[in-house]
């Protein structure tokens, strides 16, 4: 992975999110305030309008100013934990000298660990770390089996559905929705959703790459 | 959706911008990134700045100014601010007595001042205000969320730092208004954010949204829409139910604030404060101060909250203590 | 339609009940008949009492206090004040110095001023209002409407009066401010009157109804919506051809009065302000004074109007002086 | 006619103005400000509220404490306008030893000037007087000519409608619709359409009892 990947990664998820707002936008109507998809989309234009920036860095830093970037455009709750997300891959990346990957997996752990943190959540309160802890682990131990990259995109996207599923009946306690009880039963959680169209979008280009 | 506005994209710009310069007497926007602070910046006093998501005008921006805050942070409409926007009106107005930022509690306001407060080169604290008991705090909610009694833990507390007093003792009062406040909303219609560009959600003419949150979250209940009387008689009750839970006294004198959440004409808030304030009087409550109008909104939403603050020698001191900002003055 | 209101009957009586409660420290209100007064009556001076229908609120009763009205007396929703109304409440206040009624030029406004006038044992003055530019006056016409400008009149009449100026003093001032001070609103939504019980006038999503009165009479024309900006220029454009139609110099200081009719978001209305500041400013007037926000409303209508005062130093310093009512206050 | 005469036919003005909700209080909204069948109505009850104090009163001093009561009642435009047709009426009678229908339509001729005294207006201004005013001048001419009751209740019937009707393509020069230029072309006047729903009511009671 280098900055150009990045950005070619940059590219697939913004124009994925483009192509589902209507879904993402109604969801955090349904149980939020409806600003998630607006918030996504102006995290993806920023990040677009720095594209060239981005290209001479290495995949850290590129990675680490991408984090930068989305803590100051996007806001909401979904910005810091964005931001959190690429600072602590960045940071996983850099510890470590080489790059594969059970290297990327490793910093994917990272950055969903960053969320939590930040968050202060866990799997099962309906956020969108109902989709990053299981695609999370299902990276990771596919890469430590050295499994080929188009079972591991394969298998990422079908636990990304998964992910996102699980949130429909589950109680929200963490973020916006967990003052409505019972009443958030039954809907998606937003950030599931966008987290789910982005991870889909970045295998469909890794596995269309691989092939 | 019909607004006021010319691309959605530059909407806040515009307006802040007029807002500027309605108010230059008052205040200055700085963009890139965007806060507010006062025109004649304070010396020697804890800063106290503020934010949240736009929509709820006139907090946080209208509230700048001498008595109340030194700057406010206004995010993208009902999304938090940015952390570099707080470092940034930290920096412009950081007195050397410390920072208190006062914060409604909503996981974006949360997270994104608490990376800005790690990133932070002074002194600092933080209020977080959860006001509304339309949520019950449990072990399975991040909390309450902050609402209208945020403008009077802002009055106070602004009125507190004019003093002099210390970092502590301002959050130490902030903290105990936001104790002793709560509030609650209804909502008739709801409201439009105007990138999404449609209601945010759907309701009937016969149905109200019991608990509704600033932002448009659904509240505790849809109900059946119903005359006034009954309506503020639910929400008193909730109040009082609150207090107790609370461990608050069961009598003594409050600060009635009756808010307006955009839509809703005066006509009809003094018709709610008329009946709140009597049954607050029936349960032992006697008003002392009273606001009516709108003071926290949810941008063009038909409906309006209720908010209690149980008064003491102190918070009624700083809360008649004089003011002139945008959108509250008195005595200045 | 979707109010907070128990029965439409008593709607007034309560909504007024909560707000001399909510600001006791400041008025009084009394029924059979209905009129607000200041708390603290003045002594020796000229007694400022204006009236009009409800439904503008805070016009006129959120501006009686010291340094502005008198009195006021609140008729039926868009129905104008009876009589009797106003001479109990010239009654309570006359002060030895005579009366001044400032009336808003409608017919039933000016018809039942009048016959009270007719009746009154006191020396009396009257000042009709006539700002709104959207109606053409021509000989056709029983004249121009009185809109937000009235509040502009009742303000610094009101500071006059209060230097013990006398009756005919106050007279011309308040016809001076009215031949300078030109407003023109807009409508993006209909009123609906509680007792009619549906909205006034049907509009589309994509209309708007340019010139509209404040108790949603049709205006000049029903145009196409727009962006914000080319709005505001054509309600600019009007303000700036009634000033030249009425013969007032082309450049000078002004008052800029945006306000919102009831049902906008403060947000929009400072994004107004922005174009139409920069629009006069452009047209060589220099915006002095500014006032955003709800003042004169049409119930619940989404809409708002502008309104442009050409100051001189006379009228900025009665504008400047101190006011303490329930709904503009400053320096008190 | 005397004080029960009157309260008989405020009852029936009641009753029909009551029957002609929907129409009056469209046309208000319609060029003016929605609010005229309210204001009637209000006006309307106030008199049957005083029913009893009207009762032992001479005709002249109940027309004018009607007038005097719906002065204070119905605000707006038409309440100093049926205010001042009442007490005109009442000063007329007053000045009149008899009573007979000449005396009667002579009255009914000074109420109507009375408005257009306190209203400044004439005919063909798309008020109430284009009822009014043919309605005076017939009533005054058919009283002259001694025509009996039944056929001077007919001939005001057809000329209130006519009256009605001559509004529509008026443009409005007095009241609130007189800022709306051409736009009031087209609309009926909501006070002209009280007074012809009024003056048919008193009418048919007239003429019911002459029967
Ligand atoms: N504490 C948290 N941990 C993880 N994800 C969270 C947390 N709080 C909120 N979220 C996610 O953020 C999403 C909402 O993002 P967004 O709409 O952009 O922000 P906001 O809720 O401030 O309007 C939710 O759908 C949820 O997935
Ligand atoms: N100057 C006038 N002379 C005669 N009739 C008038 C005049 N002005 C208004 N009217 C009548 O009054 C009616 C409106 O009455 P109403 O709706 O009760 O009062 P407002 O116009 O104050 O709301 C009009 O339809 C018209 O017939
Ligand atoms: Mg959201
Ligand atoms: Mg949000
Ligand atoms: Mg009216
Ligand atoms: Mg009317």
């Amino acid at each position: 992975m280098n900055s150009a990947t990045i950005n070619h990664a940059a590219a697939a998820i913004r124009s994925a999110i483009l192509a589902h707002e209507a879904d993402i936008e109604c969801l955090d109507r349904e149980i939020g305030d409806g600003d998630h998809y607006i918030n996504i989309k102006r995290g993806c234009e920023a990040i677009a309008s720095i594209e060239a920036e981005l290209a001479p860095l290495s995949a850290t830093d590129a990675l680490n100013k991408i984090g930068m970037k989305l803590l100051s455009t996007i806001g909401g709750a979904s910005g810091p934990l964005f931001a959190s997300f690429f600072m602590g891959m960045s940071k996983s990346l850099k510890a470590s000298a080489t790059m594969n990957t059970l290297v990327l997996a490793q910093a994917f752990e990272a950055g969903v660990q960053a969320i939590m943190q930040r968050g202060k959540a866990q799997a099962g309160e309906k956020t969108m770390l109902d989709v990053l802890i299981p695609v999370a682990s299902t990276f990771k131990q596919l890469a430590d089996q050295g499994e080929p990259t188009s079972v591991i995109t394969t298998r990422l996207k079908i636990v990304t559905g998964e992910g996102l599923e699980s949130t429909r009946n589950m109680l929200a306690t963490k973020g916006r929705a967990s003052g409505l009880g019972e009443r958030a039963i039954g809907h998606l959680d937003a950030g599931a959703k966008s987290c789910q169209v982005m991870i889909e979008a970045v295998c469909d280009l890794v596995s269309s790459h691989s092939q | 959706m019909k607004k006021f506005l010319n691309d959605v994209e530059h909407m806040l710009t515009e307006s802040l911008t007029g807002f500027a310069t309605a108010h230059s007497d008052l205040v200055e926007v700085q963009f890139d990134p965007t806060f507010v602070t006062r025109k004649q910046k304070a010396q020697n006093k804890v800063a106290i700045i503020s934010g949240g998501g736009s929509g709820h005008e006139p907090l946080h921006a209208g509230y700048v100014g001498a008595g109340m805050l030194d700057a406010a942070c206004p995010g993208q409409v009902f999304t938090s601010p940015t952390p570099d926007q707080m470092l940034a009106a930290a920096e412009a107005v950081h007195a050397g007595q410390g920072v208190l930022f006062i914060v409604k509690n909503y996981a974006g306001d949360v997270m994104n001042f608490e990376m800005a407060a790690e990133m932070l080169p002074f002194e600092h604290a933080t209020v977080y205000t959860s006001d509304d008991c339309a949520v019950i705090n449990s072990t399975y909610t991040t909390g309450r969320r902050g609402v209208a009694g945020t403008v009077i833990v802002e009055k106070c507390v602004g009125s507190l730092a004019e003093t002099g007093a210390d970092l502590a003792a301002c959050k130490t009062l902030g903290e105990k208004i936001n104790q002793r406040t709560s509030s609650i909303g209804v909502a008739l219609t709801s409201c439009t954010v105007p990138a999404a560009g449609r209601p945010t959600f759907e309701i009937t003419d016969t149905e109200l949204e019991m608990g509704v949150g600033i932002h448009g979250e659904p509240g505790r209940r849809r109900e059946t829409m119903r005359e006034a009387d009954a309506i503020v008689a639910d929400m008193v009750a909730a109040i009082v139910h609150d207090f107790k839970a609370k461990q608050l006294p069961a009598q003594g004198e409050i600060l009635l604030l009756v808010n307006g959440l955009g839509a809703t004409p005066l006509m009809e808030l003094y018709l709610i404060y008329n009946t709140a304030a009597r049954l607050l009087q029936e349960k032992g409550f006697s008003v002392a101060r009273s606001l009516v109008g709108n003071y926290v909104t949810a941008i063009d939403m038909a409906g309006a909250s209720i908010t209690a603050c149980l008064l003491d020698n102190d918070i009624r001191r700083h809360w008649d203590s004089p003011v002139h900002t945008p959108a509250l003055r008195w005595d200045m």
